[in-house]
């Protein structure tokens, strides 16, 4: 498998994203319609911090944290950008 | 490739699940597009998969069905068997889905090319005698079953799947399903309703891999229950056909021992390989892997950019879902959407009565991924709504990371439990955790209450059993 | 009352769903818990209401796929039916379950007190000859069947649901059903299905009220071309038993115009009302509201804090999955707990097939509510597992806020459309959207693939319809 895929392996489990966003899962904790707002906004949703349990991101953090960039990225979490 | 504009923004090649849904969604966003097939619209799983196999299960299901009303009093007689109309009635459904996919093409402006594609260069295919252009191409070919060293099918006593989807008349008194997998089980459980004695054989030490095994354990005592002989760690090593029977050698891996068996009908059911010969890949700068798949990323791409792959063809598992997903994918992407194939988890079912359906990691796996693990297992026999469907063997059984309460897995074994996957799946892509579930009202009396009882069962405080 | 200290942490009234949850759950959570039943533990639902309908239904549908087999080409002989065996069979499982929970309450040590209770004072209550003290009381103590004026129910030719549920041998050649609610129609089904020929009448112009108008308008079609004959905004005026008949006056309320038709069994299913005679309410300060019910907040407390009313009692709508749910509340409450019963929906079903299922806000509250909405639709008959399943009829209707994209409600009509409810409940309660669902893997071929494809059409992306 090439290295940038995190597609389904051998068994019908899940993709496993490579990239740990938070020490313990290796999830992405997000919604699907999260996930894909932040691709639309061109946005790494691994950099975005969740409301929701476990941090688990929805639409509107992710428009939070656009709006939190906009502003300065000053309340931006301290990760570095990718 | 000259500079001359494409004759079409997008080319699919294969109109299975993956290509006609690459293929329908390209056209929705805008795109200009061809599908190539040189069979049947609907690929494998419409024609001579998913759905054939369902429909035949669902006869099977009714023939079991009107055995046990008995139990309630309603007393049937042994029915009569038209054969030819069971094989007839399936293959009706298989032509109003087919039919259907080549009227969503026309409703979608896709045109269909009829013939076997093969690339001339990374922009140009070849289909049939045309040859045509497209600015992006996605490839989704499927597979195909592999054959088997020994076993020659010959469509009648030996077959593989497409062979075992032809009922034959009089239904095979002994039946020999090579291979305990999905394909093997299900043909194992239609034959088996309609009154084959069964048998499957199976190389590796357990049925149906990658499911849980404490789930597929549990399938396996509902299945021989239901008179079906699972026989692992055995192979066939040659199979022949003398007069209307089939003389098999079956070995057992672990002590070598071997015995001849005769049956009436022998399914060959191994696995399946992708496929891609005569699609001339390297045209395109294009190469498979050792397992001949097709390399791609989360959108879908291959080694080139603009040409993608989907689907069978694209890596395991080889699922219709899968490849309707990938191929929506693929086709966003070349419509310049920022589209990926991030899905948390692909279901699998295996669609028996009880059915097998689970989504997310297994016990194993999440253990194997480092996390805490807790679990909650609710069975069937305790659910009301089973009993009055008399299919109480099973269970719900949730895998939860302890501490976040994250849920990373589901395994049903139990009648509907594919019906129930929809919230199981819903549930990880939501990230969702087993208090999400147990926090929502789940109807009464309905199957999904047990969905609910497992996440109960996870924190001790399932109703309907005494939480250990 | 005086400073002694309480017999009991709790006292629960009532072991119908609400009560018996709520007992079970107090006790798991350390309370010194007592349940009073005057009957059978189990409440309506158990004893004659969810679980014994759901057995004849199954039967019922046994019956009609047996007849639907010669499509493809099972052809059953009419069976021979066992009445008595029909009714042990229903009335088996009902003991198997109202076991099932006198065996849980000896398992959390729940007191189980038998009598009729009566409140002495706010902490005190008769039950049969004994008293007993607690220090919070939880009252389930349900309902009964409302009575229609002019139709005596005498258990053999005219029924009330109870009376129904003893399958008469013969079946009843003509029956008519007073009501066309969840109850009368579940009933309609069985007894269509076992040989009935079967009248609904409804005063109101709609049938199975709170559903979705286009839901109820594509469940009534199915209904009635299966037989059943559905009459709105038409009432029964009398019922009189006339040897082996009943000679019933059926009136228009449009027109006036009245007809006098024969029947051999007639069911009166127009609602029930809460019970709570006899339990002396004024007793502990309480008092009910003009239509009975005892008023509660979202912990389920009524005036007096430390006693709650849960289930039919405490207010519609009259489900067992509700009274669960309160019953669970309720007990968490008096246990210390920060519960409150902030469902955002409570799912309502109709068992027949195909059923018809909802959770959420129909089109039409949604609307009165101020959302701007968006629907989108998905007919079961472009369903390739439908199909395989012989049940085509039905769709999956989403409604869903225009904008926000925020689902709001859910309506199937279908085969297995209780079971797809898991997914639509669980994704009103995380307030996921209609993307939410459309991009979640949906297992192939399921009948949840058309939850997907109603999610993606909503946003005119559905594959397999044309959308407009
Ligand atoms: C018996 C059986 C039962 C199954 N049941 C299920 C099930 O219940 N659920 C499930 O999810 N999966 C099931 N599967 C698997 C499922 O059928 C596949 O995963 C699915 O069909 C893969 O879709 P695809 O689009 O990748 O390829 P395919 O469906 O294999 O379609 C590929 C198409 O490409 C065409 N093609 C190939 N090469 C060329 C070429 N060079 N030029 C033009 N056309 C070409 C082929 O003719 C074919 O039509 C089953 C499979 C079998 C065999
Ligand atoms: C034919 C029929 C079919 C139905 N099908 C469904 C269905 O499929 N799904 C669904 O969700 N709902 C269904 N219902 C409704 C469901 O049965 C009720 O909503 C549910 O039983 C309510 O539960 P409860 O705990 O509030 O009360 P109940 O189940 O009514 O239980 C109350 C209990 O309290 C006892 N009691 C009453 N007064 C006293 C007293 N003073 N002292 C001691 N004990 C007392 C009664 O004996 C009874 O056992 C159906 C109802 C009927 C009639």
């Amino acid at each position: 498998r090439s290295a940038q895929a995190a597609l389904p392996t051998a068994s019908p489990a899940p993709a496993v994203p490579e990239r740990e966003s938070r020490v313990t899962g290796i999830r992405v904790l997000a919604v699907p319609a999260a996930r894909q707002l932040a691709r639309e906004l061109g946005l790494d949703i691994a950099l975005v911090s969740g409301s929701g349990p476990n941090g688990r991101v929805r639409p509107l953090d992710v428009h939070q944290h656009m709006e939190r960039q906009r502003n300065g990225g000053a309340a931006a979490r301290p990760v570095a950008p990718t | 490739m000259t500079n001359a504009p494409m004759d079409y923004d997008l080319l699919v090649i294969g109109a299975g699940p993956g290509g006609y849904h690459a293929a329908i969604r390209a056209a929705q966003l805008g795109l200009k597009v061809a599908c190539a097939e040189l069979g049947a619209v609907g690929g494998v799983c419409l024609n001579i998969g998913c759905i054939p196999t369902k429909a035949l299960l669902h006869a099977g299901e009714t023939m079991a069905a009107s055995r046990h009303a008995g139990e309630f009093g309603m007393n049937f007689a042994a029915p009569s068997l038209d054969i030819s109309k069971l094989n007839g009635w399936k293959d009706g459904i298989v032509k109003k889905l087919t039919g259907g996919v080549s009227g969503l093409f026309r409703a979608n402006k896709v045109t269909h090319l009829v013939g076997q594609a093969s690339f001339v260069d990374a922009h140009t295919v070849q289909v049939g005698d045309k040859t045509v252009t497209a600015k992006s191409i996605i490839i989704a070919t499927g597979s195909e079953p592999a054959a088997l060293k020994g076993l020659d099918v010959d469509q009648k006593f030996i077959v593989d799947s497409t062979g075992a989807l032809d009922m034959p008349d009089p239904i095979p008194a002994r039946m020999l399903c090579v291979g305990g997998g999905v394909i093997g089980f299900e043909f194992a459980h239609i034959y088996n309703n309609l009154g084959s004695k069964v048998k499957i054989i199976e190389f590796l030490p357990n049925i149906i891999p990658g499911a849980d095994a404490d789930a597929v354990k549990e399938f396996g005592k509902a299945m021989s229950k239901q008179g079906i002989e699972i026989v692992t760690r055995t192979k066939a090593n040659s199979a022949k056909v003398v007069g209307n029977e089939v003389q098999v050698e079956i070995e057992n891996v672990e002590t070598g021992e071997k015995t001849t068996e005769t049956f009436d009908r022998v399914l060959v059911a191994v696995g399946r390989r992708p496929r891609t010969h005569g699609l001339n890949l390297e045209a395109a700068g294009l190469h498979v892997t050792e397992r001949g798949f097709i390399e791609v990323n989360r959108k879908m791409q291959t080694a080139a950019a603009h040409i993608f792959a989907v689907g069978d063809v694209a890596g395991n598992p080889m699922l219709a879902h899968k490849a309707m997903k990938e191929g929506l994918v693929a086709a966003e992407v070349a419509a310049g959407k920022p589209s990926e194939q991030d899905a948390v988890a692909i279901p699998g079912v295996v669609y028996t009565s009880p059915e097998l359906a689970w989504v997310g990691l297994t016990e194993q796996e999440a253990k194997d991924h480092g996390y805490k693990v807790k679990t909650g297992v609710f069975p069937m026999s305790a659910s009301g709504r089973a009993m009055t469907l008399q299919s109480t063997d099973g269970f719900v059984k949730m895998v939860v990371e302890e501490g976040s309460d994250l849920l990373l897995g589901v395994h049903i074994v139990g009648p509907h439990a594919s019906d129930m996957l929809g919230e199981a799946s819903l549930a990880l892509e939501m990230a969702a955790t087993a208090s999400d579930v147990a926090l929502t009202i789940h109807a009464h009396p309905t199957l999904g209450e047990a969905v609910l009882e497992a996440a109960e069962a996870v924190h001790k405080q399932a109703i309907h059993i005494i939480n250990r």
